[in-house]
């Protein structure tokens, strides 16, 4: 799929392109995807597990055809340590949207439906830590909770916390004011029902778009954290910690920290491609 | 039931009364704001594990424990919890910042020497975003370029802050020299952390002007504008960028906090002075102090950048001049 | 080398591209080439300085000691081969039983702020390495800890320093900037926190440069002492040759830009750098323009893997014997750096002075078979499904913590040790955190807590007598938690006995007993780089650990 | 004279208008007259150059007071087009009252032709932009122009509007369906204006849907269906004996016999309000009673009309009756058991009795549900396969086909969606519906189609109807009694024809705007 067919693909009008042209415009970032998330399950198709095990004798190689893109510090092949990364770096990413997704979801209607109390409450927290430097919170949790995959996931989802809530809050609050939602309590459809049925579903699909468009930023502060030392522990196999390890060595050995840097690059690209996509499809369908 | 063109005649500009009301109703929030993020910062210290008199000493110390007692009782770490909690409080609304424990000399000395820097650079990244973000959004209106335009962004929102900042550094400062590495004059030093920060800015302000001015393209008052014959662009300089501008101006105050957060990226690869640095080293090293006078600054920060975002939209948008509380 | 060919032609193209951003009107101060005898700018790493290290007497951190040389002079100087030379002491004799020293002092030393230095000043200053809320972390255990009895001044200029018993490193010690005299005038005025926070008023000593300005985190900038005149005779210049006007000392804490800033011109020497950026350097030694390297090899205990003999996993000599044969320190070593450095064989680095083992080099390398027999012989003799040796359902684990910084080289050394000791069904994990965190973990108040398998650490020290510190088990750094009385009965000897070629034989005994019992496995010794541009620095001295010195520099600023 | 023959306009794959011939000379204005699809809209736009982005235009001649805009047989570009625009041919939009920029002060938004052509230098524009605004009758043109279109009335705004199409003294105008968004006052002095300019030598083009509203302006007519020209002539000839079908059909719209309902004393009363009355607080602090003392009772099989300029409080009473708000004072009763007293909890169980439809259907129906699924939430639970056909019978019962049911109201026309709505009301069984303003989104055939249903539906199934509108002519053909409402107040009340002939001043000027 050539750049160029990419570009004349996105640059069609929504409006008039017939589907087959629209699906065309986000082929590539689904490639990428479907790539990412097989090698995320099964690493052991794209590259072997005997190929990380460190090796005195091979340090800081060049890409080569040996090692397509070159050794790290420890003498393990880089593409392999990228490849079986791919798992954990994600499920950062998945795990920090998945969290907050939800909790912006239940909190937001709560602000949303609830007493007025309630509501101007919430809004406090969110302004309370949007006061914070998104990092600077990350980095207080992980500083408490220590290093590893876990208060990583737990720093970065209340660091970025703060715009599921805002989103969350103002979509029940905007659905809550519909007139389909008056006119179910005018047909006598109970308060609950009406939450579930209608407010829930049009709360929740802003939501899971912002869900998608906010992966990229969870893994890249995920990275800041490893990078800045209070990530994962170093060794362990990921993009993050990969381009923490070779930040000294980019004046000779660039490739440690730029082949994990292009490698979340892509991904992340991808990612977001996707989430316009959906963004778009899905305010087509509410026009 | 309500009708989409309400008739609203002669409705003055913001009456006095309306407008301290709404100051007061901002500066209590502010109040509050400021309060639950120096609570949030004092929970976070206490529950951090180490010892700050181990902070001091360092790694290895062979300090007998009469010197450690002595550090405690000088440093007041030995009163209640909750008293401490109250001095922490209490100790800024006076002006006294205390002392750092790491650099055993006062919070205030620390902040003033490294606040500019940091704002320097902050105000510089914002601006070249900013700028960025309207030259890509405003001359790629249409056709290919805006393709492009539109495949970059996402690029510059992934790159990863500190990638970034040392792919540039190790190009342009260590390969080319262009840019020293450290010293050199104030222009000099700012450049390479500027675009570091200007660049994942300006790709999510340049994504949200976009969809401000295609959303303004729609409205009726766009094609009565070009049925008297304003071209595309014409279109964009004298209607449309004013109403994408708003929502774009909120987008970049919220922004703000986060460049302060990329700052700390930026600082340690470009060996820059400013309080990044000073943040990372005060919450790894649990210095309540610091990071005490740290969180009030941010707070402090975070309510002028909304006093200012509002005005800005008051400006841009007279509607939100006109009484009542844009919820 | 590649690399630097084309970095030189860059750099061709980039100066011209520096001089249109000049011409551009890029505001900017004038090109750090001073005038002949100017300005040298010296980059450091900085570590810890800034928080609280800036009083020698209270200090433990090298980092300390190698920038506070400048300003603090020492009774003492140590030559290379071990001699000792007067400095602030014109002459001095050591009693009998080997208890009292008494120093005769020079007459016309003053301190920075214009007060006489004399005896009283001098006792002035072991009163506060001793006082409490110096908390000494180095300068009072060197001074013997509880062996010393006290300073007094027996006359005008006679200094009297009394043990309660017999103290052989005592004069090696004496030498170091830890025991630095600070005037006594700040001592009585400043506080106990502003000596450690440092600054212009309260570092003040005797030394060559005044300390004029001071950003923690950022610079120290010391300025040329005009009235010094009592250099030790080894590193005193004729006042005929033009000396440096000023040093400035800049903290720049990412190694790539420390390294950076020394090929861009903007600083003339460097320290704290990689050991692989050291390779390059020695590679293209012999290309004009490019940048010398004095690498020295630090005296003491090279870096080192401490085992927790308090701990199960350690406890049983045979594990311990078998983790050292288990892992293949030779390979990960030339893996790491190349031909830079061999590994090291004893508890002592080879180059510390009349103590250093040479016999045990060779012995006890990698056996992985020997070490699996050991394990099983240990009990250690099932496997669980990731292939571990377990023993009653416990696997066989080692839980290895440091403290941050923790540099590239290192974390290689510990990756190539884990696969290793995987290989025999060892598992090793490692972990290395901040400094308060790993404090907290390693002692509190009333005590070590030990809470790992396994530390690592490296000690520099100009006498074997460190040792003590770490293997005697009233050692204030024995983290093996060793308590052996007849090796402690050696460490003691060899402190009290003054005849070099007695404590080397003593010595020798110990580092056999070390790799008998496996209290700490040796990996390399450790190095002091210092970078700089020959062309541009001349009279850079360095010190017994490998420390410059830059009493004698002239910088002629070459452009 | 505009000339433009052969115009097609083509989407990607389909031809949207199929070789039209369209002239407008000076002082004459022309109709393109035709439902909602039929190409007007397109037609127009292509004049003017400024189509939707994948839509192309191709006219075999198109010339403009004999100068050649595009060459003969290619496409007409917005570029070939922008010298026209503004300063030979004008162009007022749908919704003339959102037509200003609302960011930028009214002088502007006028003068900005002047400006964008290089007609005048700022201060000369906005001298003579507040001359425009005084030309088309505004009240202190100097303080209006200083003004946001926001701080003026709606009424004003149109008039901005046209001042700013007749700044630069263009030849023609163009109209794009200039009156369906108005209320009476304002489509009438619209009309009047335009019908000035044609006769001061201006060449006007008007699309509409409505052809009693192009009768009172346009010379001649060109009736459009499916993108082609169906029949064309002078205004009075195709309005008296319209030969095509859709032109019948048009002309049968714009007359609608009555439709009122059998007015029997002795049905029960179904719903009433005594002294309903509702003080709301403005955003700036103040209060103000938008209802006050209003008292109506609508017996079951008869029909309730309820009329007033907007801002008469229409809107509000119908809240109060349906629950919506709770008033100040007065209470609502419905089938004489209390209504308005009750708590929210209790009522909820009787809410099925009394159901409303609303102007926008678009805004009551979720978008994202099938019309099927929004009807069944009306209907009380019930096993599945019962419930599908309950659904079937009410998407008949309104005329829609069944298979209408799975499509999401995006997809549906404005008539279609109005009817599911009205189905979904059905579905609870109501004894009483209260419609606030329901056809004056629709075109009018459509609103004559639901007219006739409200009526059929109140005839056989003895439902009470309440219908809230401005158009008092529309409320003539089917309401049995009248109320007519100024400031929150009762001005008249009683049989229709009563209150028309007691004539009291609010009624005559609302009657007088209809016709």
């Amino acid at each position: 799929m050539s750049l160029i067919t990419a570009l004349q693909a996105g640059q069609q009008r929504a409006s008039a392109a017939s589907t087959w042209r629209r699906l065309l415009a986000v082929a590539p970032a689904v490639l990428i995807l479907i790539l990412v998330v097989f090698a995320a399950f099964f690493p052991g198709l794209f590259a072997e597990e005997a190929n990380l095990r460190p090796n005195p004798g091979a340090v800081a190689l060049p890409p080569s055809a040996e090692h397509w893109l070159g050794t790290d510090l420890s003498g393990r092949d880089i593409y392999t340590r990228i490849v079986f990364g791919t798992g954990l770096t994600l499920s950062v990413g998945i795990r920090v949207v998945l969290v907050a997704g939800l909790i912006g979801l239940v909190v937001g209607l709560l602000a949303g439906l609830g007493p007025r109390w309630l509501d101007a409450a919430i809004t406090r927290v969110t302004e309370v830590l949007l006061a914070f430097p998104e990092l600077l919170i990350a980095l207080a949790v992980v500083a408490i909770l220590g290093r590893g995959p876990e208060s990583v996931v737990i720093g970065v989802t209340t660091a970025l916390l703060p715009a599921y809530l805002r989103q969350g809050r103002v979509y029940s609050v905007l659905a809550r004011s519909t007139g389909f939602v008056e006119a179910a309590k005018v047909l006598g459809v109970p308060r609950r029902r009406i939450a579930v049925r209608h407010i829930m579903p049009s709360v929740a699909r802003p939501l899971l778009v912002l869900m998608i468009l906010g992966f990229g930023s969870a893994v890249t502060t995920a990275a800041g954290l490893t990078f800045l030392g209070l990530g994962m522990e170093s060794g362990v196999d990921e993009w993050g910690v990969m381009m923490q390890e070779g930040r000294n060595r980019l004046g000779d050995a660039w490739w440690i920290t730029s082949m994990a840097g292009f490698a979340l690059l892509i991904t992340v690209v991808a990612v977001s491609w996707l989430g316009r996509w959906v963004a778009r499809t899905v305010q087509r369908g509410e026009r | 039931m309500t009708r989409t063109t309400a008739q609203r005649v002669g409705s003055r500009f913001l009456r006095p009364g309306a407008l301290w009301r709404a100051l007061g109703r901002r500066i209590s929030a502010a109040a509050l704001v400021l309060w639950g993020a120096a609570s949030l910062a004092f929970l976070v210290l206490a529950a951090v594990p180490g010892d700050p008199v181990d902070i001091m000493l360092g790694p290895h110390s062979t300090a007998s424990p009469e010197a450690r007692a002595d550090i405690r009782e000088r440093w007041g770490l030995n009163l209640p919890l909750w008293q401490q909690y109250l001095l922490a409080l209490w100790r800024p609304l006076t002006g006294d910042f205390g002392i750092s424990y790491q650099q055993q000399r006062p919070v205030t000395a620390i902040l003033a020497e490294q606040l500019p820097h940091t704002l320097l650079l902050a105000v510089v990244a914002m601006a070249l975003a900013i700028a960025i973000a309207v030259g890509a959004a405003a001359f790629t209106r249409r056709g290919i370029f805006r393709s492009i335009v539109q495949l970059l962004e996402p690029v510059a929102v992934a790159a990863p802050t500190f990638w970034l900042a040392l792919t540039l550094a190790s190009v342009f400062s260590y390969g080319l020299g262009w840019f020293p590495a450290i010293g050199g004059n104030p222009v000099q030093q700012l450049v390479l952390p500027a675009i570091a920060l200007a660049v994942p800015l300006a790709g999510t302000l340049g994504q949200l002007l976009r969809d401000g001015l295609d959303e303004a393209d729609r409205q009726p008052f766009a094609e009565t504008a070009r049925a008297r014959g304003l071209g595309t662009v014409g279109l964009v300089w004298r209607h449309t960028l004013r109403h994408a501008a708003s929502g774009t101006v909120t987008m970049a105050g919220t922004l703000f906090g986060w460049l302060l957060g990329g700052a700390v990226l930026v600082e340690s690869v470009f060996a820059r002075p400013g309080l990044g640095r000073v943040a990372l080293d005060a919450i790894m090293g649990r210095d309540l102090q610091v990071v005490m006078a740290l969180v009030l600054f941010a707070g402090v920060v975070f309510v002028i950048i909304t006093l200012v975002v509002d005005a800005l939209v008051a400006f841009l948008d007279p509607r939100t001049r006109r009484g009542g509380d844009r919820a | 080398m590649q690399r630097s060919a084309t970095r030189r032609s860059l750099r061709t193209t980039a100066a011209a591209i520096a001089t249109t951003a000049l011409l551009l009107g890029a505001a900017g101060c004038a090109p750090d080439q001073a005038a002949p005898g100017g300005e040298l700018v010296w980059v450091i790493e900085g570590g810890n300085l800034a928080n609280g290290h800036m009083d020698p007497h209270s200090s433990q951190l090298d980092v300390s000691a190698y920038t506070l040389r400048n300003v603090y002079d020492s009774l003492v100087f140590l030559n290379a081969d071990g001699t000792f030379e007067p400095w602030l002491a014109t002459e001095w004799a050591v009693s009998e039983d080997q208890r009292t020293y008494t120093f005769q002092l020079r007459q016309d030393v003053t301190f920075h702020d214009g007060t006489r230095f004399d005896a009283a000043a001098a006792v002035r200053n072991f009163e506060h390495i001793f006082a409490p809320e110096t908390a000494s972390a180095q300068a009072a255990s060197s001074l013997g800890g509880e062996r010393f009895a006290g300073a007094e001044a027996t006359g005008e200029f006679e200094l009297t320093l009394r043990l309660k018993d017999p103290f052989g490193p005592l004069l090696t010690n004496l030498s170091t900037a830890f025991v630095g005299f600070i005037s006594p005038k700040v001592l009585d005025s400043a506080s106990q926190d502003a000596l450690r926070a440092g600054g212009p008023e309260v570092t003040v000593g005797t030394g060559p440069f005044k300390l004029t300005e001071y950003v923690p985190n950022q610079r120290l900038v010391f300025d040329r002492n005009e009235a010094y005149a009592w250099a030790p005779a080894s590193l005193a210049q004729p006042n005929s040759v033009r000396l440096l006007d000023r040093l400035v000392v800049r903290i720049v804490p990412e190694e790539s830009a420390r390294y950076g800033a020394l090929t861009s011109g903007q600083a003339q020497v460097a320290t704290d750098v990689s050991q692989f950026t050291v390779d390059q350097l020695m590679a293209q030694a012999d290309q004009p323009q490019s940048i010398a390297v004095n690498v020295s090899k630090s005296p003491g205990m090279p870096y080192s893997a401490i085992l927790n003999w308090g701990r199960d996993v350690f406890a049983d000599e045979r594990v311990r014997d078998a983790f050292r044969l288990g892992i293949n320190v030779e390979e990960a070593v030339f893996g790491v750096y190349r031909t830079g450095r061999q590994r090291a064989w004893s508890a002592l680095s080879p180059s510390t002075p009349n103590a250093y083992d040479a016999s045990l080099e060779g012995k006890y390398g990698y056996d992985p078979a020997r070490a699996e027999a050991l394990l099983d012989e240990a009990g250690w003799t099932e496997r669980d499904a990731d292939g571990y040796r377990v023993k009653n359902g416990k696997r066989l684990t080692a839980e290895w913590l440091s403290w941050l910084p923790f540099d590239d080289e290192k974390r290689a050394l510990v990756n190539f040790f884990i696969a290793d000791l995987k290989e025999i069904g060892f598992e090793l994990r490692h972990e290395a955190v901040e400094g308060g965190e790993y404090q907290a973990r390693y002692a509190d108040g009333n005590g070590m807590i030990l809470d790992f398998d396994i530390t690592d650490w490296g000690f520099a020290s100009l006498d074997a007598d460190i040792l003590r510190n770490h293997l005697h088990s009233k050692g204030r750094q024995n983290a093996s938690q060793v308590a052996d009385p007849a090796l402690d009965a050696l460490l003691g000897q060899a402190a009290t006995l003054s005849a070099p070629e007695e404590r080397a034989t003593i010595y020798r005994q110990i580092q056999q007993w070390n790799a008998e019992h496996v209290a700490y496995v040796p990996i390399v010794p450790s190095t002091f780089e210092v970078l700089q541009i020959p062309s541009g620095v001349l009279g850079l001295q360095y010190d017994a650990y490998g420390w410059p010195l830059f009493h004698g520099v002239q910088y002629h600023g070459v452009g | 004279m505009i000339r433009l023959q052969g115009l097609t306009v083509r989407a990607r794959n389909r031809v949207l208008v199929d070789d039209i011939s369209v002239e407008v000379a000076p002082g004459e204005c022309v109709a393109l007259i035709g439902p909602s699809g039929a190409g007007k809209s397109l037609t127009a736009r292509s004049i003017l150059g400024l189509l939707p982005e994948g839509i192309t235009a191709v006219a075999q001649e198109f010339t403009v007071d004999g100068e050649p805009v595009v060459q003969p047989a290619s496409r007409v570009s917005e570029g070939a087009t922008r010298h026209l625009r503004g300063q030979v041919i004008s162009f007022i939009p749908q919704e003339a009252q959102s037509a200003l920029d609302p960011l930028r002060r009214v002088g502007d938004e006028v003068a900005e032709p002047l400006r964008i052509h290089g007609l005048a230098s700022r201060g000369e524009a906005r001298d003579r932009a507040v001359a425009a605004l005084a030309e088309v009758g505004l009240d202190e043109p100097a303080l209006r122009a200083r003004q946001y279109p926001e701080q003026i009335s709606g009424g004003q705004r149109q008039r901005a509007v046209l001042a700013s199409a007749q700044i630069a003294a263009p030849g023609y105008l163009v109209a794009d369906e200039p009156t369906t968004a108005l209320d009476p006052m304002l489509r009438a002095d619209l009309i009047a204006a335009l019908r000035a300019r044609v006769e001061a030598g201006l060449g006007v083009l008007l699309i509409s849907h409505d052809l009693a509203t192009a009768a009172r302006i346009a010379d001649r007519v060109i009736v459009l269906a499916d993108g082609r020209v169906v029949e064309t002539g002078p205004i009075r000839t195709v309005l008296e004996a319209p030969q095509h079908p859709v032109t019948r059909a048009l002309a049968a719209a714009a007359t609608g016999e009555p439709l009122t309902g059998s007015r029997n004393e002795s049905a029960p009363v179904v719903l009433e309000a005594r002294d309903l009355t509702l003080h709301r607080t403005m955003p700036d602090g103040t209060t103000r009673a938008t209802v006050s003392d209003v008292s109506l009772a609508v017996r079951a099989g008869s029909t309730l009309g309820i009329v007033g300029a907007s801002g008469a409080g229409k809107s509000s009473v119908a809240r109060l009756l349906l629950a919506l708000e709770t008033p100040t004072r007065g209470e609502v009763e419905l089938a004489g058991e209390p209504w308005s007293r009750l708590a929210e909890r209790e009522r909820r169980g009787q809410r099925h009795r009394i159901q409303a439809i609303a102007q926008d259907p678009l805004a009551v129906l979720n978008p994202r549900w099938t019309a099927a699924r929004s009807i069944a939430e009306g209907l009380p639970a019930m096993p599945r396969m019962q419930r599908a056909a309950a659904v079937d019978a009410l998407l008949t019962r309104v005329g829609l086909d069944a298979s209408l049911g799975q499509r999401r109201p995006g997809a549906l026309s404005g008539g279609q969606r109005q009817r599911v709505a009205i189905a979904r009301a059905l579905a609870a069984s109501p004894q009483v519906l209260i419609a606030d303003e329901p056809i004056a989104a629709l075109d009018p055939p459509a609103q004559d189609a639901i007219l006739r249903l409200l009526a059929e539906l109140r005839d056989r199934d003895g439902l009470a109807l309440v219908m809230i509108s401005h158009d008092i002519a529309a409320l003539r053909r089917i309401a049995d009694d009248l109320l007519v409402l100024d400031q929150g107040r009762v001005v008249a009340a009683g049989p229709a024809e009563a209150v028309v002939a007691a004539a009291d001043p609010v009624t005559r000027a609302l009657l007088q705007v209809a016709h």
